[in-house]
């Protein structure tokens, strides 16, 4: 437990509640756009990097391959679980619980990175093809959500012609696929050696950065919640606290399965249990512009996010533990 | 000084690329994006810095081109802000070069 | 299409809050507030880029609804700019929803 | 209300002061830049994030004024227009405050 | 006096008076407002941390308390002070008077820090509480000032209602005073060994970055006195001049009282001579509209930053030696 | 050879490279405006202080003198040649091919520090007056092409008054210019014990930052290429290709005749083949409005400078190799 206090007591963690609390307060502190946007990118460059240095050292097992497939096989199902719990505690109508839906079975980056960090910090080693499954996460989960948000409503394709190549490349192309395996092709191709003069850079500054850009997710989450925790009935509040526990014991299951030690186990269970607000929202409001942002958005940043990030990853760590022992 | 009509779409950053196409579509010889910073409409208030997804941004869209294309692009319009949260409004201006529109 | 007015409002960034509540107030269904780069008036440029307390930043606000609202909410305003510096002018624009206005 | 006219000038970044000092020397007595974001003319679609010499860049310049001097300065505008790609439009606002302008 | 010299040599001084020469030839060079508050944000966090993890070091002293009692003091009467100064020295109106009166009896966190940067290179310590007298004295003065500025005019209270709550937020929460007193909880909870893994980020980079943000203040501060200095009668200039030597040399003699060691003393008397041009303008906009920013920004950014950071910080810190031997 | 190849599969050029890709394949990625410019002057401010800093090692010689001559004189005459070369080879009128050649004769920033660390790849040294160079290589080829561009045709003036001094500012304080030479000349004065605070900054992270720049610089050229090179006839593609290899061969002449070092002359080479994309097409804007960016920019910027960064540097460094044997 101590591990889950070191860990809450984290300069990261500290930040982000600094960021929530101002935010809560009403402060009209803002971190520019343009800026957080160049944080996010060097974030998700620096993780793709260690990843694919670290999948350099050691080739590919089936092992790997076995974990990316599960990554893939939890995006897409993990939606089909929300979306009827949805359907089933709360009032929400087909379009919108798919959307919500969508983002569970996502991911979101910045809670893996804080995984990553805690991880390390408990003591424990993770393997950077992580850094893979989390690219390979973050979009099949779109995919289920359009074909429920579209099921049974005899309703037109949403999308067409222009559109529709505008959504392809939206869901596979943006930003945060392309940084992150992209960098990871760039670690692994250039491998250790190549790769360290820019260690400095993207490791050395890495958790600093990741304090930075924290309180300025803490900034959003707060402003997200304080604005929209008014549309949200409990019974979805409620879905936005237990629902990442649910996916993160599938994970949990599958870990298991697999036998993946203690530090991939926890990480696997955090992307399970993490859920998408930036790559989702954006795709859905091309692909199901009836959604409602106000509902999933403040769902995924205000309730999910600070929950995974405070209680949550420290409760992954203690489970990937208990099972791998 | 030539009569024509100013198109000001008010909508999704999202969405802009869709509009435009609509507006080139309908022979609009050209428009023009202003990013929004804040809004408030629906009883909702956004604003751009504190939104990470950036998916709920506004952006403002100015078109001038001549009554008949107007028109003839409003309708699409339309049919887009349907899905689209946003607002349209038709204005009446004078130009100096009326072959440009 | 339906005849509005849209009311367009130069002022600086900080009071934009405050504007915004007015129009509320007077019953505006919504409004958009874009950043301005760089302005001049009574002899003074400002330029965003160099002024690092962005007191002096100026936004322009959007405020599209009917007439009887935007006159109400127009004394109002002038009231404000009467302290803040800003500029306020009305047009008259068409919409297609009239609902929403 | 009194009646004024509203310049709004579409134009390149780099020839903005160019275009403020010319309604500067007509005497109008303020203007405000707003920066662009995207746009399309000419076929050409410009986007501000994917030119690195800001120099496609456009922005929009409003300036509210009397008749007279709008239109004294819209020939000068005009001129520069010729050489800057941009488009200048007019159009007729309601003011509260008549003297400012 | 080498001291001097080597302090006007330090990059840091130079890069301030490349940006303050490159303004006054008119360069159109300009570093984009998102990035500089993104860096801005960075140094006040950096600042913040260094003072709180020096803090948990020793336990809170009298001493302490005393100095930051002094520092709200000090940010309560210079506006006073200053306020009197200006009416009988200068042509200013009560409105404008007050309103350049609250910007020297806040603080600019820029010169701080240059200050301490220069303390650092004469070989002196400073204690990290200084950092929270600095976050104290930001807003004490604008206080003062709303009152000197009212006193006798029957005016209705300048704002109420939702203006009210706005202004007090953006007095008491406004993004500096989050930012250093967050940081600073943070590196106090956190420690030495929890902030370990940020400081190649928050410490390594400090100065090189604060090379970076003096360019762009040089710009500013540049552009400003050029703009803005014909608004300005001498006598107003001559205040910006004399009036921070006035406060230092108040700041010098309750530092003399307390006892002070020569680095806390440097960095009080700097505080006092420093005049804010971010928090306290945008106060001011909300609460004293009718106020000419054109002078109180001209006067603190363009006459008083520049002095502070060139002539000033030798001077206090000469000053400072004097009364501790 | 495998110099080559260590240098095209370098983190910085595979980041190019990822970019480039990216654009091609439509992603919407983008990198903020602000954030890169941001980015950019701290590359500028890194460059300049490392060549000031070497310089102020050792005295100015006169090999030193007559390589910053031989960069003036290469920017004021590769103009001329490429004005010919275009009026004869393409159909582009005298105010394009002006325009067109004012780009080749002036340089790139980036692609220079890309060939600073090809150079340090190879285990070559180079001087840190090449910085001195690069900048004053930026200006002249803007004179030379307004000359041509007004040549024999009587039109006016195309500037004056207010105009000439916004357009002088423009091309002689541009900001890479003013941080260059400004960082230059810092570097310089505070030397390497003034500037070993600011180090971990400036050099430190110099190489990773640069892979971010890159990376945005691949979307650039990408999209440039993408969305102009239908405004292109073969022949200026092709001149787009082989008018870095002439003004190489030209600065190869000059090196051997000056007898410089493999790191000066492959450097030197690298500065006369890269062709502007900010600086000049600012002035331009300014100066020939009528000169149509679709085509400088897409040509600079979508043909050369990818060309350059992947298989001009190679080339250079290996010419440069050979020469100096
Ligand atoms: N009809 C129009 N309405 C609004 N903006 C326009 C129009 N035509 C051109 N623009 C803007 O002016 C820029 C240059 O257009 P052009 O001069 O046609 O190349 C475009 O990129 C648009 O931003
Ligand atoms: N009457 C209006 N005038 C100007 N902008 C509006 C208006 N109504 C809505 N908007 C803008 O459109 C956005 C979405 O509004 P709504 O579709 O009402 O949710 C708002 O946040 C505003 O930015
Ligand atoms: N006539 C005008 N047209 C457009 N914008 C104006 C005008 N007058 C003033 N402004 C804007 O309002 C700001 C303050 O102007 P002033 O209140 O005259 O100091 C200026 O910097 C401009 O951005
Ligand atoms: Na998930
Ligand atoms: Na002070
Ligand atoms: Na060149």
């Amino acid at each position: 437990m101590d591990v889950a206090i070191s860990t809450l007591l984290s300069p990261i963690i500290l930040f982000f509640m600094l960021g929530m609390g101002a935010a809560l307060l009403r402060s009209q502190m803002t971190v520019p756009e343009a800026f957080s946007k160049g944080v996010s990118l060097y974030l998700m460059m620096a993780i793709g990097l260690k990843g694919g240095v670290e999948m350099s050292k050691n080739p590919l097992t089936t092992e790997v391959m076995l974990v990316l497939l599960a990554g893939i096989v939890l995006s897409f199902l993990i939606p089909l679980l929300a979306f009827v719990l949805l359907r089933f505690t709360t009032r929400l109508g087909q379009v919108d619980a798919a959307a919500v839906a969508a983002h569970y079975g996502s991911i979101s980056i910045v809670t893996f990175v804080a995984a990553t960090e805690a991880v390390r910090l408990s003591g424990f080693e993770s393997g950077g093809h992580l850094v893979a499954v989390a690219a390979l996460m973050e979009t099949p989960a779109i995919i289920t959500a359009l074909f429920l948000a579209q099921r049974g409503s005899a309703a037109k394709a949403p999308v067409a012609g222009a559109e529709q190549g505008e959504l392809v490349r939206e869901v596979f192309l943006n930003a945060s696929v392309v940084a992150l395996v992209g960098a990871l092709a760039v670690g692994w191709i250039a491998g250790v050696d190549g790769t360290a003069s820019i260690q400095p850079f993207f490791t050395g500054l890495f958790q600093g950065v990741l304090c930075l850009f924290l309180l300025d997710m803490g900034l959003n989450a707060g402003r997200g919640l304080r604005q929209g925790w008014r549309q949200l009935e409990v019974a979805t509040i409620g879905f936005g606290l237990y629902m990442p526990l649910l996916s993160a014991s599938i994970a949990a299951g599958i870990s298991l399965a697999l036998g993946l030690p203690v530090g991939d186990a926890a990480l696997l269970m955090t992307l399970a249990a993490s859920a998408s607000y930036i790559a989702v929202p954006a795709a859905l409001r091309l692909a199901l512009p009836e959604a409602k942002p106000s509902i999933y958005l403040t769902l995924s940043l205000g309730v999910t996010f600070p929950f995974n990030v405070t209680l949550g990853i420290p409760i992954y760590i203690f489970i990937a533990q208990a099972i791998s022992s | 000084m030539f009569t024509r009509k100013r198109i000001e779409l008010i909508i999704e950053r999202m969405a802009y690329k869709r509009a435009g196409r609509i507006l080139e579509e309908a022979g609009m010889t050209g428009y023009t994006v202003l990013p929004a910073l804040a809004g408030f409409g629906n009883g909702n208030k956004w604003s751009r810095d504190t939104d990470i997804s950036t998916s709920t941004d506004m952006v403002v869209m100015i078109s001038i081109g001549d009554e008949a294309r107007v028109t003839a692009s409003l309708e699409k319009i339309a049919g887009l802000l349907g899905n689209h949260i946003g607002v349209v409004s038709v204005s009446t201006v004078e130009v100096l070069r009326p072959d440009r529109f």
